[in-house]
């Protein structure tokens, strides 16, 4: 019997190496996947390059795997928020590499990693310092540029519900980057409120399969905590 | 407007330029509107029309900014600001919501700019200084995600010059993709010929904007289409 | 107020000119938009292009507007079938032009059309008669062929519920190709079982969102017709 | 399978093929069935190993054909026959699942064959008679849809002649993209190094083999690994 349940993020984490490349979704705080973030951090890896639409906020999370210096490179759509002074002063001090990719770009990039695409043409970034020294071809009149897939060792991403066999339901603007980095990774992981009995979970209703999901990890339910307070 | 006030003044607020380009969305309108300035649109969109807002973080149907005692984490807008959920809503992933966009579905998107030129180029995501932290976010996707791409923006920066010019000096976001430009000195139409003036603040001339702008203006204020073409 | 609901399929393909190009979803019979190729075959519109995965089967439907001698050409990948003899006799006479497609690449085509894609490398198909002609790329050791965006004026697709903002849901597998044409077509027509009332359709669980979509015909429920008279 | 009978036979029914290769699939595997043959496969899965099966028409978990009194339109698999849904299914839309295929989600595809290249390529499609009316399908997606693709047919056609060739004379389906044959007299390995005979059916001997197929076969039957690399 298939059963993608871990007992802990500890233990779906155990095995990343050093130099590895991980994906983690979230846009800004909606499915970021915090517990697991939290086990990556312990977990010790280094070297990392991390795929993720942001550069951490504050002094936790993402910014604080940044911070312990575990990070060589980000690829990454918006890294300057208000709040993230630990990715500034590590860009400006020289000491981590950033790709900046358009944010549509990143997603397809991600997208074509998972469903075997080569390379596509895109018109986002056409004429623009982002596609200085990329191929480009104009196609029915309209100017693209070839951009490539981005792979990953590790997909860390957030649901809402999960069952054994790692199929996945999201609630709301959490979804964001979570379905196509789970198709985009070679091991993904899931956080979920709840793991569900088999078949509770509506076929027509189920957003990622499981065959995209390695392990999956129950954190409880979001209502109980402290930001939820609000709608709770 | 501007129509309620005893004298006539030659410079709209930002809220006015906002007021003024939301009566240019048709009923039925797929709309994203770009983070900052541009949000402020949503606050003047006619009650008698049915305009659909897309958020590129996943969602078409987004309705106000959360008040305190509705604020739900999970539900954010590009800007990640909380916001509410109107009845016909649907959520999609990041790659669908980019495939909307880059696949020419959005009627209109609204987006502040550093700089537009008179052909329609975008300069809005760097100011190219060499200590900035670079961040393009959804900038380049949205500037070439929609049938028809408005920017709002006041006419002059706070130095007086102006900030339609000829060609941008600020690193582009895209090239020749606004179609509209709504400032606080006039409305804009912007493509292959140049710039054209489509309406007037006030007793704003053709001749001051040539002035200020330093442009070969093109005068298309005797067009009577004020809506989406 | 928007409203999308049309009274009929006459009245939504009232306006297809001689000449258009028109997608058809459907796998066999699961998701073919029954109804509206019966009105489009009352139309009368000809010398159509239809992209669609079959040619017809029988002597109803597409295998009927074939008959009928509107179609100039076919894109599709499975023409052949056991009752595909109105397209097999058509193609043996030179009387219809074929473009046969990779089920796949013909997928990915149309999704790439509606997501504004110049062009795409797939691995589908390399090697093979057909991609004779195509551009060809070793991309990180593999190959790829070229393959580009197949738009339509029109789409016809049948969905399961839909409410005046043209969202739909679909049911098991009669989803297929509903999803990617609506999104590829200038004009996208789905008939429903039934239109329901905005609000009544999980945000989360709308397969196909308003936006691809421009009309929506209800046809009646599908259990009531005599081919699900076995789970009825 | 053979070992209940009392004489060893020298060569498997299409059923003997189907079961054999039904015991290499591993517990957990994600597998597509091509139409026909393959099909067969899903007979003879353990049953103490949960296979999740993939249609490529948009299901995966997908059940047993379905029987009068359950048979439902709406839920069909590639061959266009009435099946069942398994707990823990899901649907996606053709995009979805053919890049699922290209992605090289699926452990295993199992198809059918005209005939196989010693080195991997696969003509299934198409016999090349000039009548005839082409039609692909899915099968090229196949083809290179899967990390393992298995194929299963007789190893001769019935006028006797090797299916497994030095290079296929019926157009291609993909280059080098079957690693595993699963015929009526033996199975095989093929790659770069050609083909390699992992196990014999009966008396089967590999210089048999060498004769009815013309080939330099690899002999890898004191190999010990049985299932899925």
């Amino acid at each position: 019997m298939i059963s993608k349940t871990r007992s802990s993020a500890a233990e779906a984490l155990a095995d990343i190496p050093d130099g590895a490349t991980i994906m983690i979704g979230g846009f800004g705080l909606a499915g970021q996947p915090v517990q697991l973030i939290d086990a990556l951090l312990e977990q010790g890896s280094t070297g990392l390059t991390i795929v993720s639409n942001n550069a951490g906020n504050g002094e936790t999370g993402l910014a604080a795997l940044l911070g312990a210096g575990r990070v060589k490179k980000i690829i990454c759509s918006f890294p300057r928020q208000t709040d993230s002074q630990i990715f500034d002063a590590l860009y400006r001090a020289g000491r981590i590499e950033l790709e900046l990719v358009p944010q549509g770009n990143l997603a397809e990039r991600i997208r074509a990693a998972g469903a075997g695409i080569g390379a596509f043409f895109t018109p986002t970034g056409f004429g623009t310092a982002l596609a200085e020294g990329k191929e480009t071809r104009t196609i029915a009149g309209r100017d693209y540029v070839l951009e490539h897939p981005i792979t990953a060792d590790y997909a860390l991403i957030s649901a809402y519900r999960g069952d054994r066999l790692g199929n996945l339901t999201y609630r709301r603007t959490s979804r964001n980057f979570g379905p196509i980095m789970a198709s985009a990774a070679t091991v993904t992981v899931a956080q979920v409120d709840r793991i569900v009995p088999l078949g509770d979970l509506d076929p027509e209703a189920v957003v990622t399969p499981g065959i995209f999901v390695d392990s999956v990890v129950e954190t409880g339910d979001r209502f109980e905590r402290e930001e939820w307070a609000d709608v709770r | 407007m501007s129509g309620d006030k005893a004298e006539p003044h030659n410079s709209w607020t930002r809220a006015e330029i906002a007021e003024r380009l939301a009566a240019d969305i048709p009923d039925g309108a797929y709309m994203n509107l770009g983070i900052g300035l541009p949000t402020l649109v949503s606050n003047y969109l006619p009650k008698d029309r049915e305009i659909i807002l897309h958020t590129e973080n996943g969602m078409l149907g987004m309705g106000p900014e959360a008040h305190p005692g509705h604020i739900d984490p999970d539900l954010i807008n590009a800007g990640k600001i909380p916001v509410t959920e109107l009845p016909g809503a649907s959520y999609f992933h990041h790659g669908d919501s980019f495939g909307m966009m880059r696949g020419g579905h959005l009627d209109v998107c609204v987006l502040g700019a550093f700089q537009v030129s008179q052909f329609g180029d975008l300069a809005n995501w760097s100011t190219g200084a060499p200590d900035s932290i670079p961040a393009v976010g959804g900038a380049m996707d949205l500037a070439i995600g929609a049938k028809s791409v408005y920017v709002m923006m006041e006419l002059a920066s706070k130095g007086g010059s102006s900030k339609l010019v000829e060609a941008c000096s600020y690193p582009l976001t895209g090239i020749r993709c606004v179609n509209r430009l709504y400032t606080d000195r006039a409305i804009f139409q912007l493509d292959a010929d140049g710039a054209t003036v489509l309406e007037l603040v006030g007793a704003t001339t053709v001749d001051e904007l040539r002035t200020l702008t330093g442009l070969t203006l093109h005068d298309g204020t005797s067009r009577t289409e004020r809506t989406l073409s």
